[in-house]
Formats: structure tokens, C-alpha cells, sequence
């Protein structure tokens, strides 16, 4: 046993008082609970002890107003929410999901903000991968829009900014952007030399 | 430092605001009362010593270092109806009222910090309802620019900017005050400094003295609390430091 | 009202109903959950009855078997675990300490909150220490934002709090920090050591 553990002062005084301590762990987790381990941090006398205490846990998430179960996976314990809430989670959730950008959009969002205008060849090698993807993404959230063509052959599409774009990011116009400058100053702050170090 | 009924503070001060209100309370003083040369030589002494010092932060302490000699040695000369050494004292009392209410702001803030530290989150939510993509309310213009920060660092295409602090010349003050010393044998620092045009220049000045001793090129002494400081070379061989007593 | 949500086949027929699934979300999220959100994705009448169900929720998880409470921030509604078992919680996972903020950080913080929209320049005038450091240390904590542009030669970059920063201490809104009035009161009552002394 972890004699960490052993050193706190923990009195587990009641059966509520378990039950209120394992939703706690339970909740906070990333991980499935390993069964021992609880039974060790509660200093459990005997598996039976650990069951009986499992099985009211249990009991009490079965009631109506609850929406969680447990659910014992090879790794052990862990709080899930009920499969029947499954439809209504993702209805409730679906609604946000409309308005996200993937880290490529966010990407390709900076080098036509920073670089506009700007065509897809110039943002996939800035990147360094094939940009196709996320321009459209952008576009069809409106977010940059074609500005005009280069002038080499095949008269390629330039992109930039557009007024969506500004309010998104709450922004009156393009140079409320923080320069690089700024951004540079921020990341490259040296120390100053000392002067009591002779 | 040793315990005289006050707290020890055992972290090194934030910058020269700091400092000045941790001696201004320890005298269990009020901001508004306080004589700034009352303070000025205590605030010398840490700097010295270098106790509780912010190492990075060692320029801004001595910035205020000169603004403070600046404020007492014009104190000290019978010039009484000047305006300017008023306005000065009065701006760094100005400052500390305000720096202090921003220290108390602070620890309400770092109490409620706690208060939440306590409370725990969960650590990971279900994969089915969390998708790896970014809201847009939760992206700033601030990410924008990092992301490209870092895009621009990639391709390598580009130089970085590097903004380089502003050189003052101690170097020139060091043979200057070197010259002065060789010409008259002492320097009566804060007539000196009394004397010259900007604070840039007293800052400098205060700069080149401190290097100059710490060097041990030469022996700067003040012998009572009010006296002015007096500088003079120091003697070829004696590195031990006990002069002017 | 968003067509999307009214898409779904939903009934909530009780009170309990609402209850479990109002647990399932929140279980759930990683974000405080909007009161109106929930609110019309119940599509309660008024506020009434949507503050009824979530004192009827409050009064299930203040039962002794229960570990966690409702947590009100940044304008939402969050579940935590009860702050009586972070001691318990930091000796299970063997956690030795919570990081925090640093004190040129929190002073930073303070300055932003009571001055906003300010420049870094500004804040290191109060703080009588350039504060590029602490700025960008907030600013990549998503606690504080560029909100703007001062009107001076340069242009500076002026800066804001975000919901992260009410997240991160508690608070609902920024109506909720004391004025400058109040606290002086607060501190003339104790006495005042430095922030830093131990």
C-alpha cells in the first residue's frame, strides 16, 4: 500500500460518507478506478465489503432523477452517462458543433489574415501540407473570400479576410491584429544583463 | 534581515513598488505621510545587499534608485520654491497609493484562486460529445497570431525581429567619472548628480557608481543618514572594503 | 429558438426526467453549460420554472451520499467535486500541489480587471516593472485578450478579461469584484502584511 496514503488523515465515518468520496473520484478521473485501489484507500476489511459498498453506489444511480451509471470496464470502474440520454446529449450538443474550426482551418485562417491576399499554393507551402481542404471549409463559413487572381499562369485564386472574419475574432479593422513585432517582443524577452554579477 | 516584529519576507521583492510600500509598512507609516528621504537610504541598503532583489528585474530597482536619490539630494539643496522635485516625490507617492491597491487586488484574487483550486473538474469528457476542434469564441486574435508565429518560424523564411533594449552608456560615464576622480581626488556624488540635466543622466551616473564599486575601482561612503556620499578612488591593493570610518 | 433542437424527438415527461438528463450534461461538459441553453432546450415557460429546476437539483446533490455540487461561473453552470474532499482527492491521486498563478501574474490580472482596456505600457507603470512576461503568460492562459487598439502614436495593443478569467476564479461576472471602496474596507479591517510574506 502506498504509505502516502496511509499518511493523510482520512476517517470515513458512514456508508454515505464512502459513497460521496467514491462520486467524487469517480467524477474527477480520467481513467477507469481500479476496485482495489478504492477497497485500499477506504481500508476496505474484505471484498464483500468493497461489493456491498459498489452495489449501494449502484443503487442510488438507478434512481429516476439520475442520468449516470457505472460501468465496470476490464480497467475497472468508471461513471458513463446512461445510454437512453445518448440521443438527447448529442441533440443538446450538435448545436456548437456548427461554429468550430479545426487547428488547419485556424492555421490557414493566419496566413490569409497575415499574408493577404494570398493563393492556395502559398498557404500549402506554408504550411506544408495540401491547404484545399480547410480554404473551402473557410470559405463556406465565410469567413475569407476570393479577392482577385494573380497574374502568373493559370491566374490563380487570391483569398483574404472578410467582414465575418473581423467580427469573429472582434477585430474594427486588420491592424487591431497583433503584429509579430508585438508577438516577437512577447516571446524573445530577454533578461536583462545583470549588473551585480561583475 | 533580521526580525524587528515584521514579517520576513522570504521571496524576493516584485520591483522597486514593492519594496518602497514593504519599508513604507514596516515603519508602519501612511503612504501620504511618508518623506521619501526617510526611506531613500533603507531602500539603498537592499539594493546593495541585494537581498530580496529580482535578479531580472535589477534595472527597474535601480531606475528608482536614482529617482530617489535625485528627489532627496534636490530636497537637500536650498532651492524651496522649485516645483519640479515636488511634482517628482509626488508622482512616486502617486504610484505606491496605486500599487498598493493593485497588491490588494491581487490577493483577493489569489484567495479566490484558492477557493477554486479546492473544487475539482473532470479531467476528460466522453469522446462522442468532444470533438478536437476549436470554437470560435474561444479563439482570439492573440491564438491567430501565435499560429502564424510559429507557421513563420517554421518555413524559416522569414527573420525574426529582435528588439533590443535601449543602451545607455555607462561606459562613457565610467571614464568621465574615472576623470574626475583622477583631476580631484573625491566626488561629492549627490552635488554631482544635483547638478545634471535629466533623470536619464542621474540614472546613468547612479549606474556607473555602483559598477564602479562593485568593481572596486572605487570606495563610495555615506557617513550618516542625510550626509551626502562621497566617492573616492580607490586605493591601489586594499580590496577590503572598510573605508571612511 | 433553434430549428435544429426542435428537429429532435424529445419529451421530458417529469421533473425527474429533466433532473437525469440536466445531470447527464453537465456530467458531460467540459465548458460551464449556459442556463439559457438549458433552459430552452427544456422549453421551460419563464425563468421561474427553469430556477425551480435547478434548486431541485441543487437539493439532490446536497444529500450525504453525494460528492459534488453545482458550481455557478462565467456566467454558466458547471458540476465540481464538494470542496470538502480535495484533501481526500489529492491523497487518492497522490496530487502534491495545484499550480498557481504567479504574484506578477496576479498583479497583472488585477490591473486588466479594474483598469481594462489597458496597454502593457500601463500596467508596467503600476506595477513599476515592464510586464510583457506576465501579459503574455495571461494571454496564453486564455485569461486575458486584445480587445483593441489605444488611439496614440503606436497603436498599442489594449487589453481585456476573458470568461476564462471569471472561470478561473469563480465568478459569475465582473460585477462580482469588489470596487476599489469596498476594498479598502476589507483590508483596513485586517491587518495588512505584504501579499508575499509568508
Amino acid at each position: 500500500m502506498n504509505p502516502e496514503i496511509m499518511d493523510t488523515d482520512r476517517a470515513f465515518n458512514s456508508m454515505e460518507d464512502r459513497l460521496a468520496f467514491m462520486e467524487a473520484v469517480l467524477f474527477v478521473s480520467r481513467e477507469p478506478i481500479s476496485p482495489d485501489r478504492l477497497a485500499d484507500f477506504f481500508a476496505c476489511k474484505d471484498a464483500a465489503e468493497f461489493s456491498e459498498l459498489v452495489e449501494a453506489f449502484e443503487a442510488r444511480l438507478a434512481e429516476a432523477h439520475r442520468g449516470l451509471q457505472l460501468h465496470r470496464t476490464g480497467g475497472g470502474l468508471q461513471l458513463v452517462t446512461r445510454a437512453d440520454r445518448h440521443e438527447e446529449l448529442k441533440a443538446f450538443f450538435a448545436v456548437r458543433a456548427h461554429s468550430r474550426l479545426t487547428i488547419a482551418s485556424l492555421e490557414t485562417m493566419s496566413i490569409v489574415a497575415y499574408r493577404q491576399p494570398v493563393t492556395i499554393a502559398e498557404i500549402s507551402e506554408m504550411r506544408g501540407v495540401n491547404s484545399i481542404g480547410p480554404v473551402k471549409n473557410l470559405l463556406q463559413k465565410k469567413m475569407i473570400r476570393i479577392s482577385g487572381r494573380k497574374k502568373v499562369p493559370g491566374r490563380p485564386a487570391l483569398y483574404s479576410t472578410t467582414r465575418e472574419f473581423l467580427k469573429y475574432f472582434g477585430l474594427n479593422d486588420l491592424s487591431e491584429l497583433p503584429s509579430l513585432e508585438e508577438l516577437t517582443e512577447m516571446f524573445e524577452e530577454k533578461e536583462q544583463p545583470s549588473l551585480f554579477s561583475v | 534581515m533580521q526580525t524587528d516584529g515584521y514579517q520576513v519576507r522570504t521571496e524576493s521583492f516584485e520591483g522597486p513598488l514593492d519594496l518602497l510600500l514593504y519599508l513604507i509598512r514596516k515603519k508602519k507609516m501612511n503612504i501620504m505621510d511618508v518623506r521619501i528621504s526617510e526611506i531613500t537610504s533603507e531602500y539603498l541598503h537592499y539594493l546593495e545587499d541585494h537581498r530580496g532583489i529580482n535578479p531580472s528585474r535589477e534595472g527597474d530597482f535601480l531606475m528608482t534608485a536614482s529617482t530617489l536619490i535625485y528627489i532627496k539630494s534636490r530636497s537637500l539643496l536650498p532651492r524651496p520654491d522649485s516645483v519640479a522635485e515636488d511634482s517628482e516625490e509626488s508622482r512616486l507617492l502617486h504610484s505606491l497609493v496605486e500599487y498598493d491597491k493593485v497588491q490588494k487586488i491581487a490577493r483577493l484574487l489569489q484567495e479566490k484562486e484558492g477557493g477554486q483550486l479546492v473544487l475539482w473538474r473532470r479531467q476528460e469528457v466522453p469522446e462522442n460529445f468532444e470533438t478536437r476542434e476549436y470554437e470560435l469564441e474561444e479563439v482570439s486574435s492573440f491564438q491567430l497570431a501565435e499560429l502564424f508565429l510559429n507557421l513563420v518560424k517554421r518555413s524559416e523564411r522569414e527573420r525574426v525581429f529582435y528588439i533590443t533594449s535601449k543602451n545607455y552608456s555607462i561606459e562613457e560615464k565610467r571614464v568621465e567619472i574615472l576623470g574626475m576622480l583622477d583631476r580631484d581626488g573625491f566626488i561629492d556624488f549627490v552635488a554631482y548628480v544635483a547638478g545634471l540635466d535629466s533623470i536619464e543622466e542621474v540614472l546613468v551616473s547612479f549606474f556607473t557608481l555602483l559598477e564602479l564599486v562593485k568593481l572596486r575601482l572605487v570606495v563610495a561612503v555615506q557617513k550618516r543618514l542625510f550626509d551626502s556620499i562621497s566617492v573616492w578612488k580607490q586605493p591601489a591593493g586594499d580590496e577590503s572594503g572598510n573605508h571612511g570610518h
